[in-house]
């Protein structure tokens, strides 16, 4: 037993209290980078050792609360490996990009985050329902506070509601949670899918766990408080909300609610396949109708994570495989695209797209990755976005094809307002004076540097997507809705 | 009858045998320095002053100092067998767990009572000695096993405790407080001994064990049973505020002088349930399928409306208030599951709660300016600018009461919801469990002020060790016990009735 | 002590004294005066020792009468001479709902209450009056000394708080006038 | 010899007079005077349950009843009269600085 991943948990733990310790701002935000590039590092020896087997890696398990069954229950497997590495890459990106910018109260600042950090690690990681639970929640606390400290004209609002909203939305999981217990005897998932629960119980518990992951997700329509979080957040949490956050919700229905409940799956997987399409379209529609640029961002994800869920409820390998893919793209390029808007709006204060206009004169490095980033953000082929929506489209098709279709159009309302974006911002005539070269300088080096491991990773998955699907693959086939291949979906058009 | 058999046992109850020496020592302590001096105060009258604040730090030294010594002998007693004293008092480890809750509320009231009042510095001796006794009624609420002595425990604590509401008596908000806790702790207490009559008479004993073998074995006079259940409730009820009996709750947590409601909100939380319990587990057990729906629709009704009460608070001492009911009913639905387990995660959620609770009242005394009795919400704006640790303090306080893990308050949900669960509950800790997302509103809220708003003028806080030492041991406690609840579950494994 | 009336007069006598007590009773409620109301107190405990001596209760009937006549109806006395306490709470028409209420709940109460009281009762045991002694102050002072020295000992413990709290409630505060002002006459 | 219900159903009837004044009344002595009347009711209802169990154990409730009854009026009535020294006034209506 090692006790890589007890590390990899807790190493922001440690970061944040020296941060809070250290003298001087410059020193807490030096910490606070070098613990979230340790963290990286450790997460990546999880690489080397990496069998490309269904089961759980690197467990770790001991005795929490023996008394009521409860352990400290870690392990790792193709469907969290790469949301692991997602989050430790990001943070140090996240917290290098807030040390440019972030002036006042620097150090609660920088702990919180890492404490988000731990948060987020604790939830892809617990196998063991109550710990999974702890981490679920108390990621909701850093982000709350992160949102109403430091975040713009409305962040109290914002802050607010997306706490209240979540927290609600998760209640439910809770009893949801008990009532396994009630009926299995055991917290530990990995016992729990074993056990085979009745199929009345699943129902009910699906619902429960479903509306917690639809709601963090967010899947149309419980996604009103996300463009309220994102807008008002400060970059580096929209960066990590967008990024990691949202990861949540889709994975816990990977983790959770397919692998415990087959069955309630299976009765709901084309309601919630609908309701991801509606959120396509939807998120789609109203990004293209927005005028401030990190609205449309926001709205992208919400059409975005759609695609992650319909991939997710083709209940088929291609399908599933696609979703925990796309999972990383979309935290890559939407953590990208939230890093360009803040770094847009740190020289102008502004983020109307009415603004802007002809960036590639005045600040063509800006422009390159801004078009390089919606690229992979639209699915450009060659990049990873491409790679992952094309994954959930033929899973799709395999078990809908209306669906598939319908995605389809998502695909290109995609392009088409990402295309928008880019043309407002970057082409046409630079008539603006403050957007004029020497009113607006370009990306410095760190700017690129906090860009450059994103895009490289971009092409990374893009041309070579079986590294990472070979990861994935053998935990996905596993799953017992996969293997059972029993289609579905309730009304189905042939092809 | 032979009259040794007056002293077996007797161990059971050494906990409040030291605590009633100690007031013994403690009025005599107090006569003396009130005596000795007399002359010298005479020639340097102004002098008066720090003689009295030696004295009264004198006397809550020796009172905390009591208060340990009776833990250290429910500890000791602990080590030992269970065993009963003559039908009346018996101490098993519900008994003992409870008692412990007790005098840690008792020691951090104490803690918190220094330097608050002029009004308690010179009057100490009474004060710290009404404190002491009212800590003998708590706990033997949990230790007695006949009505009799439960009605007097009960006395005993609320008597005491209506005095210490109406201590400042500058304020007449503390003495009208006083008065409605009065009048309608009185009115309370004859619902509970007509209900205790009731049971009496259906039972042939107010012993509990004896009326549960009667009833149980069909004889007695059962058609009292139930109307004495009902009046029995009200009492209870009134004492741990369910809905509909907690109107006196707002009002006296905010008259009462805040190191009172600190002491009170969770000494008579956890003394009332701990009898509530014995009474209803040990005495009842046989008409569970009765009591139990009534107590659910009663947990519901008092979580939902307290919460949404306590949504329309400004002050923050009626908001814990009104919180403090909805917690009430958090811990009625482990008494609704009326198993053993279920017991026992009653006793670890009022464990929790009197960290909590007590730690955010602690802030409120560090806020309070001297006499003004009340803190507006307004008061918590900004101050985590100028004290970080009290905002952070409070914050962890706020949200381990509105459930959030890894804090203490969400283990104590967590285990009374799983046993709700596995009693069948489940509609009612949906309930429950929507109640906390409710609450975390205005929880939240008072983080929300401490952290995001700015400050409407220079922020002012009072400082003492013992408040200081209060709220950091509170905090610190919030959260080892929220990340090691396994040490305290496995403590209290086989607690329950 | 054996009562020497035939069953008939013994429930007759019964009857009487309960209308008394219940008249007095009713009249503490209805009273407008304080005083009035302490006084008609005075009535319904007085009539309450009686009946306490039908039940083989002396010790308790003579406590009665000590502590809540002589003792507990006089200290109200003292309070009403002590503060007037004379308030026209009768007139206060705004009060109308909250009455209603509460005379729906005494009688909701009451009938609760007697409904089960009536149902199945056996009648006492014959020899009722020799399990109890009588009630005579030895047989109540051997239990209170033996089996229920817990609960006396802990009545010491309750007289003392009462002790201390009328000790720090008398007390006038500083700063507060001096003697006690006379109560509003009336609304 | 009168039948134990007959004195419970007295005691039924004291105490909801008893508690129907506390809810009617304004006056805070006079509930406070009700509140004792409710409190004899139940020591009536003791002794006439300890009759028909043939145990003294109701007998001892009443005793340790009356005195917390003398303990009650000594605290209530000096807290009445240390309100009225604030207030002048025993209407409870008119002590309002708390909401009720």
């Amino acid at each position: 037993m090692s006790f890589l991943l007890s590390i990899l948990t807790f190493l922001p733990v440690v970061g944040a209290i020296i941060v809070l310790l250290a003298p001087s701002d410059g020193l807490k935000k030096g910490l606070a980078f070098s613990a979230t590039i340790a963290t990286f590092v450790v997460s990546l020896l999880l690489l080397p050792g990496w069998q490309e087997i269904p089961d759980m890696q690197f467990v770790e398990r001991y005795a929490w609360m023996p008394d009521l069954d409860i352990y400290y229950y870690l392990g790792v497997d193709g469907i969290s490996l790469w949301l692991v590495l997602l989050t430790t890459l990001l943070m140090p990106i996240a917290v290098a990009f807030s040390n440019q910018h972030i002036k006042e109260s620097v150090g609660s600042y920088l702990a919180l985050m890492l404490l988000m950090e731990t948060a987020m690690l604790g939830v892809f990681l617990a196998l063991d329902l109550v710990l999974f639970y702890v981490f679920w929640e108390f990621s909701l606390v850093p982000m709350a506070l992160l949102i109403g400290k430091w975040g713009s004209q409305n962040r109290i609002y914002a802050a607010v509601k997306f706490f209240l909203y979540t927290l609600a939305g998760s209640a439910l999981m809770l009893v949801a949670i008990l009532a396994l217990y009630f009926h299995a005897g055991t917290f530990d998932l990995l016992a729990l899918q074993s056990a085979g629960l009745p199929p009345g119980v699943q129902q009910l518990a699906f619902l429960a766990f479903a509306l917690a992951f639809a709601i963090k997700t967010p899947l149309f329509p419980f996604h009103t408080w996300l463009p309220a979080a994102h807008v008002q957040a400060p970059t580096a949490g929209s960066v990590v909300l967008a990024g990691v956050l949202l990861k949540m919700g889709t994975y816990g229905f990977l983790r959770f609610a397919l692998p415990l409940f087959p069955v309630a799956t299976s009765n709901y997987a084309s309601l919630i396949s609908v309701l991801a399409i509606v959120g396509i379209l939807y998120g789609a529609l109203v990004a293209l109708a927005q005028r401030d640029l990190k609205s449309l961002v926001a709205y992208s994800s919400v059409a975005h994570m759609g695609f992650v869920i319909l991939g997710i409820f083709a209940l088929n390998e291609q399908g599933i495989s696609g979703a925990v893919l796309q999972m990383v793209n979309h935290g890559l390029s939407t953590g990208a695209l939230f890093l360009l808007v803040g770094m847009l709006y740190e020289r102008r204060h502004t983020r109307l797209l009415s603004e802007y206009g002809g960036l590639w004169a005045s600040v063509p490095i800006f422009s390159f990755f801004f078009l390089v980033v919606a690229m992979s953000s639209a699915g450009l082929p060659g990049l990873n976005g491409f790679v992952g929506e094309f994954t959930i489209l033929l899973g799709t098709y395999a078990s809908n094809p209306l669906f598939a279709v319908l995605g389809v159009t998502g695909i290109i309302l995609a392009a088409w307002y990402l295309l928008h974006a880019f043309r407002q911002v970057a082409q046409g005539a630079l008539e603006n004076p403050a957007n004029f070269k020497e009113n607006l300088p370009d990306l410095n080096w760190a700017e690129i540097g906090q860009l450059a491991p994103i895009v490289l990773l971009f092409f990374a998955i893009g041309l070579a997507p079986n590294f990472f699907l070979s990861k994935i693959n053998p935990s996905v086939a596993a799953l017992e809705v996969v293997q059972s291949k029993a289609p579905a979906v309730v009304w189905q058009i042939e092809p | 009858m032979d009259t040794s058999l007056l002293f077996d046992n007797a161990i059971v109850l050494l906990p409040e045998i030291v605590l009633a020496v100690g007031v013994m020592v403690l009025m005599m302590v107090d006569i003396g320095l009130m005596a000795e001096p007399e002359n010298r105060t005479q020639r340097r009258k102004d002098a008066k002053a720090p003689r009295e604040q030696n004295s009264a730090a004198l006397l809550s030294g020796l009172t905390v100092v009591i208060l340990l010594l009776s833990v250290g002998a429910a500890l000791f007693i602990w080590s030992r067998p269970p065993a009963e004293y003559l039908g009346g008092a018996v101490s098993d480890g519900f008994a003992l767990s409870a008692r412990l809750i007790v005098l840690l509320a008792g020691i951090f009231g104490v803690l918190l009572s220094r330097n608050y009042l002029p009004a308690i510095e010179r009057q100490s001796g009474a004060y710290y000695s009404l404190l002491i006794l009212a800590v003998i009624g708590m706990m033997l609420m949990g230790t007695a096993t006949n009505l009799i002595v439960l009605f007097i425990a009960l006395e005993i604590f609320s008597l005491a405790l209506y005095i210490l509401s109406g201590f400042y008596r500058e304020s007449a908000r503390s003495i009208e407080a006083a008065m409605k806790y009065f009048l309608l702790g009185a009115f309370a207490s004859a619902f509970f001994v007509y209900g205790s009559a009731l049971l009496y008479g259906a039972g042939g004993s107010a012993n509990y064990v004896r009326i549960h073998e009667t009833l149980s074995s069909g004889g007695g006079n059962p058609s009292l049973v139930l109307p004495g259940i009902a009046l029995l409730l009200v009492g209870f009820g009134f004492k741990v505020s369910l809905v509909p009996f907690h109107m006196w709750t707002p009002d006296v947590y905010q008259g009462a002088p805040t190191p009172v409601t600190a002491f009170m909100s969770v000494g008579t939380k956890a003394a009332a349930f701990a009898g509530f319990f014995r009474v209803m587990m040990t005495a009842l057990p046989s008409l569970y399928d009765q009591w139990a729906v009534l107590l659910a629709v009663l947990a519901a009704l008092t979580m939902t409306v307290g919460n949404l009460t306590a949504l329309r608070q400004s002050s923050v001492k009626r908001m814990l208030a009104y919180s403090s009911v909805a917690h009430a009913g958090n811990i009625l639905i482990a008494l609704v599951a009326g198993t053993a387990a279920a017991s026992s995660a009653a006793l670890f959620y009022l464990f929790a709660y009197a960290f909590m609770n007590i730690g955010a009242f602690a802030v409120i005394v560090a806020l309070e300016r001297t006499g003004e009795g009340d803190v507006a919400q307004s008061r918590f704006d900004g101050i985590a600018e100028r004290f970080p640790a009290l905002a952070a303090a409070m914050a962890v306080f706020m949200l381990s009461l509105s459930g959030m893990p890894p804090l203490a308050g969400f283990f104590g949900k967590f285990l009374v919801f799983k046993a709700g669960v596995e009693a069948g509950w489940s509609w009612l800790v949906v309930i429950g469990v929507l109640n906390s997302a409710i609450s975390a509103y205005y929880y939240l809220r008072v983080v929300v002020a401490m952290y995001f708003s700015d400050a409407e003028s220079e922020p002012a806080r009072n400082t003492g060790a013992g408040l200081n030492f209060s709220v950091t041991v509170a905090a610190v406690a919030v959260i080892v016990i929220g990340l090691q609840p396994g040490l305290w579950t496995g403590l209290l494994r086989g607690l329950g009735i | 002590m054996s009562v020497s009336l035939n069953p008939v007069h013994f429930d007759l006598f019964f009857l009487l004294v309960a209308a008394v007590c219940l008249a007095a009773a009713l009249g503490v409620v209805m009273s407008r005066q304080p005083v009035h109301s302490a006084l008609f107190l005075l009535t319904n405990f007085a009539t309450l020792a009686v009946l306490y001596i039908t039940l083989e209760a002396q010790f308790l009937a003579a406590a009665q009468v000590i502590v809540y006549a002589g003792g507990i109806v006089i200290l109200i006395l003292f309070v009403i001479m002590l503060i007037g306490g004379d308030t026209n709470d009768f007139t206060a028409a705004q009060r109308i709902w909250s009455r209603i209420v509460g005379v729906a709940l005494g009688v909701i109460l009451l009938l609760a209450i007697s409904y089960s009281a009536l149902l199945r009762m056996t009648p006492p045991p014959d020899d009722a009056a020799a399990l109890l002694q009588g009630g005579t102050p030895k047989a109540v002072g051997i239990a209170l000394f033996t089996d229920y020295v817990l609960p006396f000992e802990l009545i010491a413990i309750l007289l003392l708080v009462a002790l201390i709290g009328a000790l720090v409630l008398g007390r006038q505060p500083e700063g507060a006038g001096e003697g006690i002002p006379s109560v509003k006459v009336g609304d | 010899m009168v039948a134990t219900s007959s004195y419970l159903i007295l005691g039924a009837l004291i105490f909801a007079i008893g508690a129907t004044g506390v809810l009617v009344r304004r006056n805070a002595l006079i509930i406070f005077m009700c509140i004792e009347m409710m409190l004899n009711s139940v020591n009536l209802t003791l002794i006439a349950l300890a009759r028909q169990w043939g145990n003294l154990e109701g007998q001892i409730f009443v005793f340790m009843i009356m005195a917390v009854a003398a303990a009650e009026v000594a605290v209530g009535l000096a807290i009445l009269i240390a309100n009225v020294r604030h207030q002048q006034s025993i209407n409870i209506d008119e002590i309002n600085l708390l909401k009720w």
